[in-house]
């Protein structure tokens, strides 16, 4: 099992997942996890290809979007926190101030 | 020697910045003084010229440097000639009995201060014109009279009809005036320069006759004098002129300004010499307008209307004898003419003067109670009175009113008449001699406007004078005072003897012009037929004058007899329809258009495609906006749809390669 | 040198910013002696200019973006020197008028004053482009907060319109100077015009120079800016206007158009000269249909612009020196109208003409001022605007004597706009008694307009000394051009 | 069929499973669980491709600490039980857009897929990935990324107090 197609079909797969989670939920923290799941996908095609070339690079950046997600979320989070204080509600269709 | 040419110039301005600065704290005697003595000063000056130059070629030039760019180099170039000193002479002596006549005149006028800076601006403005040595100066004093002429005829601009009629006079001659400079451009691309000399030698060298630049150059220049000379079709500025104070008609309206346009085509004689064609042109407008002229002038009632329109049609005939070549009867009539018609001017102002004294006298006695500086006389002419103190049909009888008018008035009006042995009848001779002999359509316009003349002025004679008052204001006239009387009397006496100038055999004036406008101008042999003819044509229209007038007018609403002229009356009285012409017709075309740009094309057209513009771009906006809905799923489809399309563009492209 | 008559103004800018908030009287006479020192300087740079050489003078030159070969060089020829003299005239005197006219929120506008002047100085002296450009646009920011923070009723649409319509047509300027600048490898303007190379997009080039600079001069029929951005601007924001920033259209037009492109200009000049034509005539008969005498006098301004323009595309000598002389004029006469219409405004309130009538019986001093630049605006001989007037159409009647014919109508219709503005203000019985005791001009007021009368004079009676300075670059322009064939 | 593909194919099923059910769960804290779940075979994933450093990681970071952080939030927020009704009829069109616009996105990943990758060699050598290499790249190549992810961190970190402060 040495192929990397089988890994980027799942990555594929997942992402696609990912981003109809993204766009069917109105809820902002499913929305947040289906990101959530899209970063994912993205890390394992990451390491699929590393782990075809011999390459470490794949891993290390892999490493970084991990650090990146989790900044990501701890603001997002916090912003969904305040935002439900505000409008008592995470339903991002309720947040439309900016239409033209 | 060579800066004294300017002093004439000089003078008159020395004197008008004086007044123009200093003025508000002298008095009046001392303001008319010090304006009349610069012009007197300019007057000795010209005559000092005249003198040590007599005789030879009598030409000084001095030249400043003015304009200077490429090719184009004109000077403030002064050109002293026999024509010029001639033209100084009238204009400073003339010009200062008047300044004379205008201390008593404009007496107590709240902007007498003024009035002499303008005058004083006139007289040297028009030294520049007929000193100038080159078509662009000439050009710039040409403009400046126009522009006095506009400050003088609005003078008493308190009523709106003076302002209009300023206005009307200075846009009018700004038409011909750009005819003028057109032809000074056309001058200058075809002979490279713009001085006097330069132009005629190089024409002299041309040695062609009707070449079509040169009757081109010609016809533009002729338009600038139909503006300036009051010709047809430009003359209808010159009646509504008669609005300014009556010194100011006779100086500007009547002796000097209005000859500019004869004087120019003197100056440029050897370019119309050139261009007979042009000459033939010259000659029917000035016959033709002697001829309306003088018919409107039969129906007139207003005592400077009637002088004003006898002035064009006198133009009329100097116009048509430039126009025939007889350059030196030309120059003679305009001489004469200024002072006869000058004193016309003055003699009517000192009619209008006594008309006036009734509604004056009492704040003439009030004054003379307060004579404090701060009480502000009331105008003296500014035209609000019950009675109109200019219209004849109120006059009547002024014969024994004002006896010394009278007499002058009569001089006056004989030599405009043609009568011998007065100024008048030598110079009208000689042009209609000449054209007798050279072209026998404007010897005839000229004829039976000869005709008109005399019965003009007897009309006027009579209905003024003779008979009884028909009103109080004529009731009550009296003679003015001898600040206006004393030059009364000069130019009365000028007007009886100026034929000396250019006496019949004489012929002193043609001699000493000779050098300027060459031998083929001079004036032709005394005809003692044609004299006696139009003697006695006079005389008889002079009686039929006084036989129809003498009993026509007992009170002043009565129907003047030539109303059973029927239409023909009307079409006179509105002086052919021209001004109603232009006023209906061009101004109101011109009113039309100008609203129609700035109305519908400029705001709706010109900026409505500017702002349409701005409009559409918002209106685009404003349906494009509807696209941020604010839901950000939608934001994110509209990028997942990016998405797909830019990774099927790369898939696509790759697998194509 | 020139660096530092550009940033006096700029200087002394930063310095009123500085001044406390309460201290109005020291920031205007803060704003008169900057402006006053600039003013000593161009007369300094004046005396020392040498009218027989035809290159740059008091060239200064430092590189500034090399890579593109973005220099930042300064140089006065002929063509720039009266231009320059201009602006430092009128400066000065734009703020002495502001006493009246500005009021509040003193200390931004004489600082925004002093920045235009920098801006202004930058654009007639800038030899790169990519500096002419900078200059270019920093002149525009000023004018839109002058009109949009003092201006009258109408301020906010006048400075969109003007802001946006002068901008649209930089861009296109811009778009050509980066074009120029990298296919010929430097903007530097010298460079370049040496180079005579003949552009291959010569006529696009040539089209995206003009219509920025038509815009601005403006041409007909471009116009429709003006008369809202003048009735709109304050009295001292109207006189820089039409002094100088129009101005910069016009130098632009000879600068970049005829001394890069002279084959398209070549191509364009007849068109150019019919839109002047029309411009002539056009903007005087729809100046004669106003009611509101300061519209009437932009509209005057379109109207002599045209001249401008005509005299321009004549492409010869005459008409070259002749539009060149024509710019300081038109900035003296309409400059003076505006600062005429600004007082009888700061007196009365409104601009409606038919609310006048017999000013002046009621303030003598004033009418006849007012009487003197209406006069040099007809175009009266003795003083400046006959002169090039007269200059401009003898170079036009050379280069095309139809449209110089054309043109010369328009000397009958200044008359009869001029005169029927002046009859209307200052003639006849006044019509509304708010006119009964209105007080003659004051001293600030007559100081503030007598140097504009003075130099209408002396350029009227001697403009040898005028001619002169410009003589040897405009002959050296057209030489390089090819265009003095004629 | 060797035992790894086995192992892969049921991880995979298990793991599109959990995808699948997370974005269709209706109860937040059901589709974190399912979250968890699916990060978890990907983690053995990692380990099937020589990752195990960042197999742990995965486990100790992503399904520990950021879905305890999501839990804690859902439960905080008491968002647990979504109402999703569609009310706009704007987006009516939205969601089969949504699902098509998905396919297709995954069309094109296969079509690459089977173009390209299908041809593609195995791994070239088997390579050593445990903590120590992991930890030379980090303070070798990747130091200055490294110590910018640490700033990042600590900005997000003054983000989040600062955001939820109350006032």
């Amino acid at each position: 099992m040495n192929t990397v197609a089988p890994f980027v079909l799942l990555s594929a797969i997942l992402f696609t997942i990912g981003v109809i989670g993204v766009l069917l939920r109105r809820n902002a923290i499913m929305i947040f996890m289906s990101i959530e799941l899209m970063l994912n996908s993205a890390n394992l095609a990451f390491v699929a290809f590393s782990n075809q070339w011999g390459k470490l690079d794949g891993q290390l950046i892999v490493f970084f979007v991990m650090a990146v997600a989790a900044t990501e979320v701890a603001v997002g989070l916090a912003l969904i926190v305040t935002i439900f204080h505000t409008k008592k509600s995470t339903d991002v269709d309720d947040l439309s101030q900016m239409k033209g | 020697m060579q800066l004294l040419v300017i002093l004439p110039i000089l003078f008159p301005l020395v004197g008008l910045l004086i007044n123009a600065f200093f003025g508000k704290h002298m008095s009046e005697g001392l303001i008319g003084g010090l304006a009349s003595s610069m012009v007197g000063l300019s007057f000795l000056v010209s005559a000092w010229l005249l003198f040590t130059s007599g005789g030879g070629p009598g030409i000084v030039d001095l030249s400043i440097p003015w304009i200077k760019v490429g090719t184009l180099d004109v000077p403030f170039g002064f050109l002293i000639d026999q024509l010029s000193l001639t033209m100084m002479l009238i204009v400073t002596g003339v010009g200062g009995l008047i300044h004379i006549y205008s201390i008593g005149y404009m007496h107590g006028d709240p902007r007498f201060q003024r009035f002499f800076v303008y005058m004083n601006l006139f007289i040297a403005s028009m030294l520049v014109l007929v000193m100038a040595d080159s078509f662009l100066l000439m050009f710039v004093g040409w403009e400046l009279v126009g522009l006095c002429s506009y400050l003088l005829i609005g003078f008493w601009f308190s009523n709106i009809h003076n302002a209009e009629a300023g206005r009307k006079a200075f846009v009018v001659n700004r038409i011909g005036d750009v005819g003028f400079i057109l032809g000074i451009l056309l001058i200058f691309v075809t002979f490279g320069t713009l001085t006097f000399p330069d132009v005629f030698a190089k024409v002299q060298a041309m040695n062609a006759v009707n070449a079509p630049v040169v009757v081109a150059i010609t016809l533009l220049l002729f338009v600038g004098a139909t503006g300036k000379s009051a010709q047809i079709p430009l003359f209808v500025w010159l009646p509504d002129a008669m609005a300014g104070p009556t010194p100011v008609s006779a100086l500007i309206h009547a002796a000097t300004m209005v000859t500019a346009g004869i004087y120019m085509m003197t100056r440029a004689h050897v370019l119309y010499v050139a261009a007979p064609d042009t000459q033939t042109v010259v000659a029917l407008v000035g016959a033709l307008t002697a001829f309306l002229a003088g018919s409107v002038a039969l129906t007139q009632f207003d005592i400077k209307k009637v002088l004003a329109y006898s002035t064009i049609s006198q133009l009329g005939f100097m116009v048509a004898a430039a126009g025939m070549g007889a350059y030196v009867s030309s120059v003679f009539h305009l001489a004469t003419h200024a002072f006869f018609k000058a004193l016309l001017f003055l003699a009517a102002g000192s009619v209008i003067h006594g008309m006036e004294h009734l509604s004056k006298g009492e704040e003439e006695s009030e004054r003379s109670g307060a004579p404090g500086p701060h009480k502000a006389p009331a105008p003296a002419h500014s035209g609000e009175h019950t009675v109109d103190p200019q219209d004849m049909r109120n006059m009547g009888g002024l014969r024994t009113r004002m006896p010394l008018t009278f007499v002058v008035y009569c001089i006056g009006g004989l030599a405009l008449a043609g009568m011998p042995p007065f100024a008048g009848f030598w110079s009208k001779d000689e042009i209609v001699s000449a054209a007798l002999a050279r072209n026998p359509l404007v010897f005839g316009l000229l004829a039976i406007s000869a005709i008109f003349t005399a019965f003009y002025i007897g009309r006027q004679l009579v209905m003024v004078f003779f008979g009884k008052p028909r009103s109080e204001e004529a009731a009550h006239a009296v003679e003015s005072g001898s600040a206006m009387t004393v030059p009364l009397v000069f130019l009365a006496v000028f007007a009886t003897i100026a034929g000396i100038l250019n006496l019949p055999g004489l012929d002193s004036l043609s001699h000493w012009l000779v050098p300027v406008v060459g031998q083929a101008a001079e004036a032709l042999p005394f005809n003692i037929g044609v004299a006696t003819l139009f003697t006695v044509l006079a005389l008889v229209m002079l009686y039929g004058a006084w036989a129809l007038y003498r009993s026509a007018y007992v009170k002043a609403g009565d129907a003047d007899p030539l109303t059973r002229l029927g239409g023909l009356y009307t079409f006179l009285l509105r002086a052919w329809f021209v001004d109603w012409f232009f006023q209906n017709v061009i101004v109101k075309l011109f009113y039309a258009g100008s609203t129609f740009l700035a109305r519908v094309l400029d705001i709706g057209g010109i900026d409505g495609t500017v702002n349409g513009v701005g409009i559409m771009v918002r209106d685009v906006s404003a349906s494009l906006r509807k696209v941020q809905t604010g839901l950000v799923r939608s934001y994110g489809l509209m990028m997942l749809l990016g998405v797909v399309l830019v990774v099927a563009y790369f898939v696509l492209s790759a697998s194509m390669r | 040198m020139l660096s530092v008559i550009i940033f006096l103004p700029l200087v002394g800018a930063v310095l009123v910013a500085l001044l406390p908030r309460s201290a109005t009287a020291a920031m205007r006479i803060a704003a008169l002696v900057f402006s006053l020192a600039t003013f000593a300087l161009s007369v300094a740079l004046l005396i020392g200019f040498n009218n027989a050489q035809s290159g740059y003078q008091y060239v200064e030159s430092v590189d500034w973006i090399k890579t593109y070969g973005i220099g930042y060089k300064l140089g006065m020829d002929g063509i720039s020197i009266w231009l320059v003299m201009l602006t430092t005239v009128i400066f000065p005197i734009a703020i002495l008028s502001s006493t009246e006219a500005i009021r509040d929120r003193q200390k931004e506008y004489y600082a925004l004053v002093l920045l235009m002047e920098t801006a202004t100085l930058g654009v007639f002296l800038a030899l790169d482009m990519f500096l002419f450009y900078v200059f270019w646009e920093f002149a525009l920011v000023p004018m839109y907060f002058i009109i949009g923070m003092w201006g009258g009723e109408k301020r906010i649409y006048a400075t969109m319109k003007f802001f946006v319509y002068t901008m649209a047509g930089s861009l296109l300027m811009l778009l050509a100077i980066l074009y120029v600048g990298f296919s010929g490898g430097t903007f530097d303007l010298t460079a370049l015009v040496a180079k005579n190379s003949a552009w291959a997009a010569s006529v696009p080039l040539f089209l995206a120079f003009a219509i920025a600079f038509v815009i601005k001069v403006p041409l007909f029929p471009f116009h429709s800016w003006l008369p809202d951005a003048h009735t709109e601007a304050p009295t001292p924001g109207s006189v820089i206007l039409a002094a100088v920033l129009l101005k910069m259209g016009a130098y632009g037009l000879i600068r970049f158009n005829l001394a890069l492109f002279p084959e398209a200009s070549r191509l364009f000049a007849p068109l150019m000269m019919i839109l002047a034509v029309i411009g002539i005539l056009y903007g005087a008969i729809v100046a004669f249909a106003q009611t509101d005498a300061k519209r009437l006098v932009a509209y005057s301004s379109v109207s002599h612009m045209g001249y401008i323009v005509l005299g321009i595309f004549s492409m010869n000598a005459l008409g070259l020196q002749g539009a060149l002389l024509q710019m300081v004029n038109h900035g003296i006469s309409t400059g003076g109208l505006f600062l005429i219409v600004g007082y009888l405004y700061e007196r009365r309130h409104t601009r409606e003409m038919a609310r006048f009538g017999g000013i002046w019986g009621k303030m003598p001093l004033y009418g006849t001022l007012a009487l003197l630049f209406v006069l040099s605006s007809v175009g009266l001989p003795a003083l400046n605007g006959f002169v090039g007037e007269f200059v401009i159409l003898q170079g036009a009647f050379q280069a095309n004597w139809v449209w110089a014919a054309f043109a010369s109508l328009g000397m009958i219709l200044s008359a009869v706009y001029l005169l029927t503005f002046y009859q209307k203000i200052f003639l006849g019985e006044s019509r509304d008694t708010a006119n009964d005791g209105l007080r003659d001009v004051n001293t600030r007021e007559v100081v503030t307009v007598v140097p504009l009368l003075v130099l209408a004079l002396v350029i009227g009676l001697y403009s040898l000394p005028f001619f002169s300075a410009m003589g040897a670059s405009v002959t050296n322009l057209l030489t390089v051009a090819g265009l003095a064939v004629k | 069929m060797t035992p790894e593909l086995l192992s892969f194919i049921i991880l995979a099923i298990i793991s599109i499973a959990a995808a699948i059910g997370m974005i269709t769960s209706r109860n937040a804290v059901y589709a974190a669980l399912f979250l968890i779940l699916n990060f978890g075979t990907v983690a053995v994933m990692y380990l099937m491709l020589n990752a195990p450093f960042l197999a742990i990681i995965q486990v100790s970071v992503y399904a520990g600490a950021i879905m305890v952080l999501f839990l804690f939030v859902i439960m905080l927020l008491g968002a647990e039980r979504l109402n999703e009704r569609e009310t706009r009829p704007v987006m009516r069109w939205h969601r089969p857009l949504a699902i098509v616009l998905g396919a297709f996105l995954l069309a094109l990943a296969l079509y690459v897929l089977l173009t390209r990758l299908g041809q593609s060699t195995a791994s070239v050598n088997v390579f050593g990935a445990g903590p120590l290499e992991i930890g030379l790249q980090l303070f070798g190549p990747y130091l200055l990324p490294f110590e910018v992810a640490s700033v990042l961190l600590l900005v997000a970190m003054i983000g989040a107090v600062v955001l939820t402060r109350e006032k």
